[in-house]
């Protein structure tokens, strides 16, 4: 069935990987709610076993030709044979290692930023929810076990966004993001639902092979590949449901370090590339993917030109890149799109942490504020930061330049050349906001700059925590680490291509034949970028206003997200509130109840014209009864 | 027979329908209870031509227990009648409709 | 359909365990409430140990009809005490007994005339156990309305908002459905020829025409599916939910409406199957709207209870298109929705009552901010929204992925409807939870303390079986399996 | 002719004669309680004995008159429950103040001699007496309704119940004649021979139904049901208690008899009952939920009663002979309660309105317990006799095919129960304007309250031993056709 079973090592380090978090989570919950250290001491301990786990299992298995597998049938009924159960392939071991290593960076680094919140060890319950959930999510063997972890990752993004409760914004946007995120779940659910029917068996290793998916008409598989990809749109922030991702933001930094730019929303790249083959079956699919990844990939670098908060401005970067990730893989490059995910996860968790530092430093999540107070005296994040943003932008020597390299290698290999022009264009357009933002912070201007009116000012940040300089060492350490990472994995290109490439199934080129000129143009659309931020927010004399802000119109087009939110915004309220659901409790009130209250008001009338006629004068009763006996006679004679 | 019972059961009949026009119109409940007493006697009439049309005389003895039982039904109907009047001063029984 | 009788007579030990209650109950002066509250305590708790012996001990293999009790009732008519579990009932025995433990501790702080409530709390549920046991048409009639008229009285004493209006327009409803069904019973004993209501004879296939077998069900589906909340005749669950005190909306959502359902599938389906397939459509179309409209409307509420009133129209709905599939699995994911439901709207109202006992009013608005005054209590609110909402881990997930599988084999598109669904269903009760919940701590209600362990243990019990039937299914599907397929096998195509 | 099979008749002459001796003595002038408590306390023992009576001759059999008073199981039964009906009424008249203290021998005295006459209505098997009895019963309840203390209500009630009554006697001779004539004889046995092969001619059709419509004035049948809310109203409450029970029992009995004698045949006379029954019920529960007085709702809800059993008559078999006379049964058990706890409720005899019964859950429990059930078992919720009785009228009906009669009779159940919880609303939910005293019930009482709720809900569960005795019933009216 699923390859070799695995054997009992194998199958302990999972269980102790994907388990632990889970035990941790309802221990915290239950018993040490109430002490904050243990608790936080109790979730770092279960992900280093994580982690140690996920490092054992890629070191034991890195020559690993077929997948190993374990199921175990959980829910029995009849007519459903869906076992639950582990895979594990090269695809998993990376996966399930870049997971950990961030969960472990990010949870340490919550030391220090979280220090001191009434909420602590909830903080802590909730991370290992959420390591536990997306563990378990990478070594799912089954599509359903996949969705079933999917939408618990929903959840605990429900519960960390809306960790600080007590303000409207952050539960607002909590609620917004898991009902954004059902949307699109239930489009997966129903592409699942058909899958089953159709193949009976929803097993990763099968669909993923040709033999198995012979008989199903071509037209069904691209249906349902569309639908399974709207769980990928949902749960990425892709095109049509991007707009939760920037609202996400209320929550924690660490949260949107850990969740919204390295792991979660990374989990629709990697089922992506988990179905890769099974995607790869119907073109037509695949062009709609491709599309859409470009889409959004152009629609957030423009917002993140215009956005004023540090963290507004990496959400849309993460959107973008999530773009080039699924524009890498729908053109058909299976290592492009895994290794760009890698190496994002990196450089964009490395981004937002060092926001963090700076947030929880100065406590405004506004760059031009920050710039003021002197975010650039700390050394460290401000270094990082740089280094992540050179990254970001694919500048040579790091490890974003392999990355989009071969992203861009991918695209050049599409017949149609307005992919690659579309890619090349968001590359400048990504060195440009982000160095928009280093200069910004590099060279701060005493004037308040005046920015055209409309921006949303960015909430002020819980005032709560104060900048203990006791968490200062765990708040420093994850970045050095994930500084070094964004350099060193650069030059693992190769390795990491053979250890993936080499892994694959049947099928999915391997990047197409790179063009000669591509990497070259690549970097000098990104060196370009850089100049133009150069000019704008760098020099001396430069008034920090972004070419766009000076064509108002095109600004508030940004600014306003394209305005995506307001139509749903639009749709929410006017026609599902206001709209539809005033007119079924109108029915439920009037139509009805209206109906029935009705019928029995008419007949107590009836009852009580009934009783007046029996108070009628003895003679009129008379009448009515020789009236009636005679009528029954003559009805004889019908 | 002197006379076919179906002229008996007609003036039966019409007697029967002039007493209950007695019962209903009149306005004094001695009077209803007259329309009664003819209603009665019409009955007594069907006996007495069926008995002589059946040879039997069960419909005889059955008159003479009508008559009987007509008299001890007018003697309570009137003792309250009378008690009414006594308590009411009228007959009209238009004036009893107190229960609602 | 083979039987297996009881060595223990289990079944009316569960019976006699809550007539003896309530005549114990009856039997203690009325100034001592205390007293009243633990006697009751205690027989619901022995109502709940049998319960749940009947279920494990419910052999998952021999499957069939088992602890089975037979006594002649009225011969002339062929009326049988006879009492009988199977696939389709120990589920619901369990829920009953679940909720009726809970049932009686939330109402742990009951002041006014506390003996009357508890005596007729103890009828109410005993009518419940009855229906759901009995395998004789004529006591499942008698135990329906036995169930019946103590609701009355319930909600129109120690009910809340509208109650005198809410508790005649329930009654009269649900009077109205023992109308429908009484005849269409009797019709299908006097068709049988057989001269009797036991409900094992009458299940012979072949038995009845097709005519016969599609009046008969339109009657009983229709009768049923007023209690069962079918959409048409819904409008008395949400005045119901919202005028009965809380351990009564419990018993009445978690459990009587379930009543609804189980006599659809034990009566209607079971005895006429041309008919099921016949009317199937129709219960399909109902079922559907019955989702949608449930979620939609419950956007539009303010008030707490109102809200889970009609969610649980909406999931009784999901129950409805379940059995409206005429499969395996259809069957399967409504009755396991059932007992999933019927445990989740227990704890909503349980929660909703420990609030309202609290802060002294249902309306959302009012609300706010209680997750920061007594967090464990707003805690449990919360984990049963979310398995409102069918997320995964919790029970319902399950019921509705059985269903809506079932649903998509049959009738595509209403299966679509119905996944959509989810995300509205999603949007309002987190827009509840947000609004009653969260938000800024609220001052008014600075001075509440939070739930102690004694008051919580009913909600934690339900809590934790929501998580484990989350975390293994298999537990309950098992079981049901034992009755859905060999119905199903010996189903006349 | 052995005179014992005709004891129970013979032993309530007796007790009549003695309390009309009783009314001859002079009754000492200031009539002061002890003289009311001995005639109370002699009528009870005389309604005892004479349900020993009744019941030692259960299982009498015979006939007197050259047949025209016949003695059978069915008219045993029926004669033990008019004697229980009578003890029962006789003891829920421990203080009638609404009746003076000299009027209490004649009352007693009318009460045994109407018992008596209905005695002889069940065994009535010639038209003859059947008209004899029927007559005696009928006056002595027209003086009985008058009797109140209260003049207008009383005699204004007793006017109208003469009126009707002697109309529907005079139609119900007139049809007598009419079947005379065409069958021939009077014997209802004979008549059973030879009418249903007439069933085509006229006068036959229309003398059966005058004749029938004689028997629907004492059951309050749809047209002959005018008298019943004045009378009830107007009547004192244990007189306006006897009519509901006793004499409605002994319209069933004879129906049934004259029913299944004669109209075995004629498809005509199940279309009319259909339509009496069905306009009746409606009638009769539409105009109850608008009442406020509650002896005038009882008067309605009994009107609809006999629509219901109206459906058990013209199943015309043993099926509904027997469910009939079993809810016969059900329905002196259930008006019964339902009058006994309004009497308790108005010691001075004057008329309840269903707003005074507030708060009586905690004024006595018992009383409030036995109103909620005997209101329970008149709407047909299970575990009463009354469900039983509706249940075993139902069964018959379908067997025989009456799929939408029994539809509309439960549609008409579930409007009755709408203003039977109005009363039990009033009684546990409504608080009184002023906190009223507890009401005080003497240990008879309280016993006998007890017994009715258990005879109402045992019955309800067990009524296995209740249903033989019915079928029992039903099978001399059988064997005769």
């Amino acid at each position: 069935m699923v390859g070799s079973p695995a054997h009992p090592v194998d199958l302990a380090a999972l269980i102790a990987a994907t388990m632990l978090p889970f035990a941790s989570f309802l221990a915290i919950l239950v018993v040490t709610r109430g002490r904050p250290r243990l608790s936080a001491w109790l979730s770092i301990g279960s992900v280093t076993i994580t982690l140690a786990c996920s490092i054992a299992l890629l070191a034991l298995h890195s020559g690993l030709t077929t997948p190993i597998g374990f199921s175990a049938d959980l829910i029995g009924s009849s007519g459903l044979n869906i076992p639950f159960g582990f895979l594990l392939d090269r695809l998993n071991l990376l996966m399930i290692v870049v997971v950990s290593t961030i969960c472990f960076l990010v949870q340490v680094y919550s030391l220090g930023y979280m220090a001191g919140d009434p909420g602590f060890s909830r903080y802590y319950a909730f991370m290992s929810l959420f390591t536990w959930a997306m563990m378990s999510l990478a070594v799912s063997a089954n599509l359903l076990q996949l969705y079933f972890f999917w939408e618990l990752v929903g959840l605990s993004s429900y519960l960390l966004i809306g960790f600080w409760y007590e303000k409207f914004s952050a539960t607002q946007a909590g609620k917004k993001a898991f009902v954004m995120t059902r949307a699109g779940d239930a489009a997966f659910f129903i592409g699942i639902l058909l899958l089953f029917i159709h193949t009976g068996d929803l097993g990763i290793v099968n669909l993923d092979s040709r033999a198995a998916l012979a008989g199903v008409p071509p037209s069904f598989i691209t249906l349902s590949a569309l639908l399974i990809f709207g769980g990928i749109v949902g749960k990425s922030a892709q095109f049509p449901l991007l707009t939760w991702l920037p609202d996400a933001m209320e929550g924690p930094t660490p949260v949107s370090a850990l969740l919204h730019s390295a792991t979660m929303v990374a989990a629709g790249v990697y089922l992506f590339a988990r179905l890769f083959p099974f995607f790869s079956m119907s073109a037509v699919a695949m062009s709609v993917f491709l599309a859409i990844g470009t889409i959004s990939m152009l629609l957030a670098s423009t917002m993140a030109m215009v956005s004023r908060d540090i963290k507004k401005v990496w959400a849309f970067s993460t959107i973008s890149q999530l773009g080039f990730m699924i524009m890498a893989l729908g053109a058909g490059s299976y290592f492009a799109g895994v290794f760009h995910l890698t190496t994002h996860a990196g450089f964009k968790a490395l981004l937002f942490l060092c926001s963090g530092v700076f947030i929880h430093r100065f406590e405004t999540n506004d760059v031009y504020e920050l710039s003021r107070l002197g975010a650039k005296r700390m050394l460290i994040p401000m270094v990082t930061m740089v280094l992540g943003a050179a990254a970001l932008s694919g500048l040579p020597p790091l490890s974003g330049y392999f990355s989009k390299e071969a992203v861009m290698g991918s695209l050049a290999g599409l017949p149609n050349p307005v992919w690659l022009g579309a890619g090349l264009a968001g590359v400048f357009l990504t060195a440009y906001y982000s160095f928009r933002l280093i200069f910004i912070l590099l060279f701060p201007r005493e004037t308040a700059v005046t920015i055209p009116v409309g921006t949303p000012s960015p909430p002020p940040q819980a005032a709560g925590i104060p900048a203990g300089a006791p968490g200062a060492w765990a708040m420093a350490v994850p970045l050095i680490v994930l500084a070094t990472i964004t350099v060193v994995l650069g030059f693992f290109e190769t390795p990491l291509k053979n250890f993936i490439g080499a892994g694959m199934l049947a099928g999915g080129s391997v990047g197409g034949e790179a063009l000669s000129w591509t990497p070259l143009a690549a970097l000098a659309l990104a060196l370009a970028g850089v100049g133009l931020a150069w000019v704008e927010f760098g020099r001396k004399g430069a008034r920090q206003i972004g070419f766009v802000d000076r064509i108002p119109i095109l600004h508030r087009l940004f600014a306003e997200r394209w305005y995506i939110d307001r139509f749903y915004g639009l749709l929410v309220n006017l026609v599902i509130d206001r709209g539809i659901s005033r007119l079924c409790y109108l029915n439920d009130r009037k139509v009805i109840d209206g109906g029935i209250d009705g019928l029995c008001e008419g007949a107590v009338e009836s009852g009580r014209v009934m009783a007046v006629l029996q108070t009628g004068m003895v003679q009129y009763r008379l009448l009515a009864i020789f009236a009636v006996l005679a009528l029954l006679a003559l009805y004889f004679y019908y | 027979m002197i006379a076919p019972f179906r002229d008996i059961l007609l003036l039966a009949a019409t007697l029967f329908a002039l007493g209950a026009f007695c019962a209903v119109v009149r306005r004094n409940l001695i009077m209803i209870v007259l329309g009664i007493e003819i209603m009665l006697n019409a009955a007594a009439i069907v006996f007495v031509g069926a008995s002589l049309h059946l040879n039997n005389l069960d419909g005889q003895t059955f008159v003479l227990f009508i008559l009987a039982v007509a008299a001890t039904e007018v003697s309570v109907g009137l003792a309250i009648i009378v008690y009414a009047f006594r308590r009411t001063g009228s007959f009209d029984p238009r004036h009893f409709n107190l229960l609602r | 359909m083979q039987m297996e009788p009881a060595s223990f007579p289990f079944l009316s030990a569960i019976l006699l365990s809550c007539v003896v209650g309530m005549m114990a109950i009856i039997l203690i002066p009325e100034e001592r409430q205390l007293l009243i509250k633990q006697v009751s305590g205690v027989f619901s708790g022995i109502s709940l140990l049998l319960s749940l012996y009947v279920f494990f001990a419910f052999n998952r293999s021999l499957g069939g009809v088992q602890f089975v009790e037979h006594l002649n009732w009225i011969p002339s008519l062929g009326i049988s005490y006879f009492n009988g579990v199977d696939g389709f009932s120990v589920p619901n025995i369990l829920l009953t007994g679940i909720v009726f433990f809970t049932g009686v501790l939330t109402m742990w702080e009951l002041k006014t005339r506390v003996k009357e409530y508890f005596a007729l709390y103890f009828l109410l549920v005993a009518g419940v156990y009855g229906l759901f046991m009995s395998m004789d048409l004529f006591f499942i009639f008698v135990w329906y309305d036995v169930s019946l008229f103590p609701m009355y009285l319930l909600i129109a004493v120690w009910g809340t908002t509208r109650k005198e209006y809410g508790a005649m327009k329930l009654t009269l409803y649900l009077l109205a459905g023992s109308a429908l069904i009484l005849p269409a019973i009797i019709f299908l004993w006097a068709k049988s020829g057989l001269n009797t209501f036991s409900f094992v004879l009458l299940m012979h296939p072949g038995l009845f025409t097709p005519s016969v077998q599609k009046f008969a069900f339109l009657l009983l589906f229709l009768g049923f599916g007023i209690l069962a909340g079918v959409w048409p005749l819904h409008t008395w669950s949400p005045d119901g939910h919202v005028a009965a005190p809380h351990g009564v909306s419990m018993v009445h959502a978690g459990v009587l409406m379930k009543i609804g359902a189980f006599g659809v599938l034990r009566v209607a389906i079971m005895l006429c199957p041309l008919g099921w397939i016949y009317w199937a459509k129709l219960m399909a179309v109902l079922a559907v709207i019955g989702i949608i409209y449930g979620a939609l409307v419950g956007l539009r509420q303010t008030d707490l209870k109102y809200v889970i009133g009609y969610s649980s129209v909406s999931h009784m709905g999901v129950v409805g298109l379940g059995l409206s599939t005429v499969t395996v699995e259809g069957l399967n994911g409504a009755v396991f929705q059932m007992f999933a439901h019927g445990i989740m709207t227990a704890l909503l109202f349980s929660s909703v009552g420990y609030i309202y006992d609290r802060t002294h009013t249902k309306m959302i608005p009012e609300l706010g901010g209680l997750s920061r005054v007594v967090p464990v209590a707003s805690a449990f609110f919360i984990v049963a929204a979310l398995a409102g909402i069918g997320l995964p881990g919790l029970a319902n997930f399950w019921g509705e992925l059985v269903v809506f599988l079932a649903a998509f084999k049959v009738y595509p598109l209403f299966g679509v409807i119905a996944v959509v669904t989810l995300v509205v269903s999603a949007l309002f009760m987190l827009r509840v939870v947000q609004k009653a919940f969260y938000g800024p701590a609220n001052p008014r209600y600075a001075g509440l303390q939070d739930v102690t362990l004694w008051l919580g243990t009913p909600r934690i019990i339900l809590a934790a079986v929501l998580l484990i039937l989350g975390l293994y299914p298999s537990l309950l599907f098992n079981v049901i399996r034992t009755a859905s397929v060999p119905f199903m096998n010996g189903l006349p195509r | 002719m052995n005179w014992m099979i005709a004891g129970p008749e013979i032993f309530y002459f007796a007790a009549s004669l003695w309390f009309l001796l009783l009314t001859f003595t002079a009754q000492p002038k200031p009539a002061q309680n002890g003289g009311r408590r001995r005639e109370y306390l002699t009528a009870i023992f005389l309604a005892s004995l004479g349900i020993l009576v009744c019941l030692a001759s259960v299982h009498a059999q015979g006939w007197l008159f050259t047949r025209g008073f016949s003695v059978d199981f069915f008219s045993q039964v029926f004669k033990t429950l008019l004697s229980l009906g009578l003890f029962l009424i006789v003891c829920i008249c421990g203080q009638i103040n609404d009746i003076e203290d000299r009027r209490h021998n004649e009352f007693y005295f009318l009460l045994f001699t109407c018992t008596l006459a209905l005695m002889l209505l069940v065994s009535a098997d010639h038209l003859l007496s059947i008209y004899v009895s029927l007559e005696l019963s009928s006056y002595s309840l027209y003086i009985l309704v008058a009797l109140r203390k209260k003049r207008g209500q009383g005699l204004e009630a007793g006017i109208k119940y003469f009126l009707i009554g002697s109309f529907a006697s005079a139609v119900m001779l007139f049809g007598m004649a009419l079947l005379y004539s065409s069958a021939g004889t009077a014997y209802l046995p004979e008549m059973a021979k030879v009418l249903p092969g007439m069933m085509a001619s006229p006068a036959v059709v229309t003398g059966l139904l005058f004749t029938l419509g004689g028997f629907f004035f004492k059951l309050a049948v749809f047209p002959f049901h005018f008298w019943a809310p004045d009378t009830y109203q107007g009547a004192s409450n244990q007189v306006a208690a006897y009519i509901a029970t006793a004499s409605k029992v002994a319209g069933i009995a004879i129906i049934l008899r004259v029913v299944a004698s004669a109209g075995q045949g004629s498809t005509y006379l199940v279309h009319v009952l259909v339509i009496l029954s069905v306009v009746s019920m409606t009638l009769g529960n539409l105009a109850a939920m608008v009442q406020k007085d509650m002896k005038r709702l009882l008067a309605f809800s009994t009107v609809a009663h006999s629509g219901y059993v109206l459906i058990g008559i013209l199943v015309l078999d043993a099926a509904g002979y027997s469910a009939t006379i079993f809810y016969a049964l059900a329905l002196l058990a259930m008006k019964f309660t339902a009058f006994m706890v309004v009497v308790e409720l108005t010691p001075d005899g004057r008329n309840l309105q269903i707003e005074e019964l507030a708060g009586l859950h905690r004024r006595s429990p018992l009383m409030a317990l036995a109103l909620l059930v005997a209101l329970f078992s008149l709407a047909g919720i299970p575990p009463t006799i009354g469900f039983t009785g509706k249940f075993l009228i139902f069964t018959a009906a379908i067997q025989k095919g009456y799929v939408a009669l029994v539809i509309i009779a439960m549609v008409n159940v579930v409007i009755s129960l709408y203003y039977y919880l109005l009363v039990i609303k009033a009684a546990y939910l409504l608080e009184p304007a002023e906190a009223l005293p507890p009401l005080v019930v003497s240990f008879p009482k309280k016993l006998l309250a007890g017994l009715s709720i258990a005879v109402i809900v045992v019955a309800g569960f067990f009524p296995w031993w209740l249903i033989q005795i019915a079928q029992a019933a039903a099978q001399p009216l059988m064997l005769g056709r």
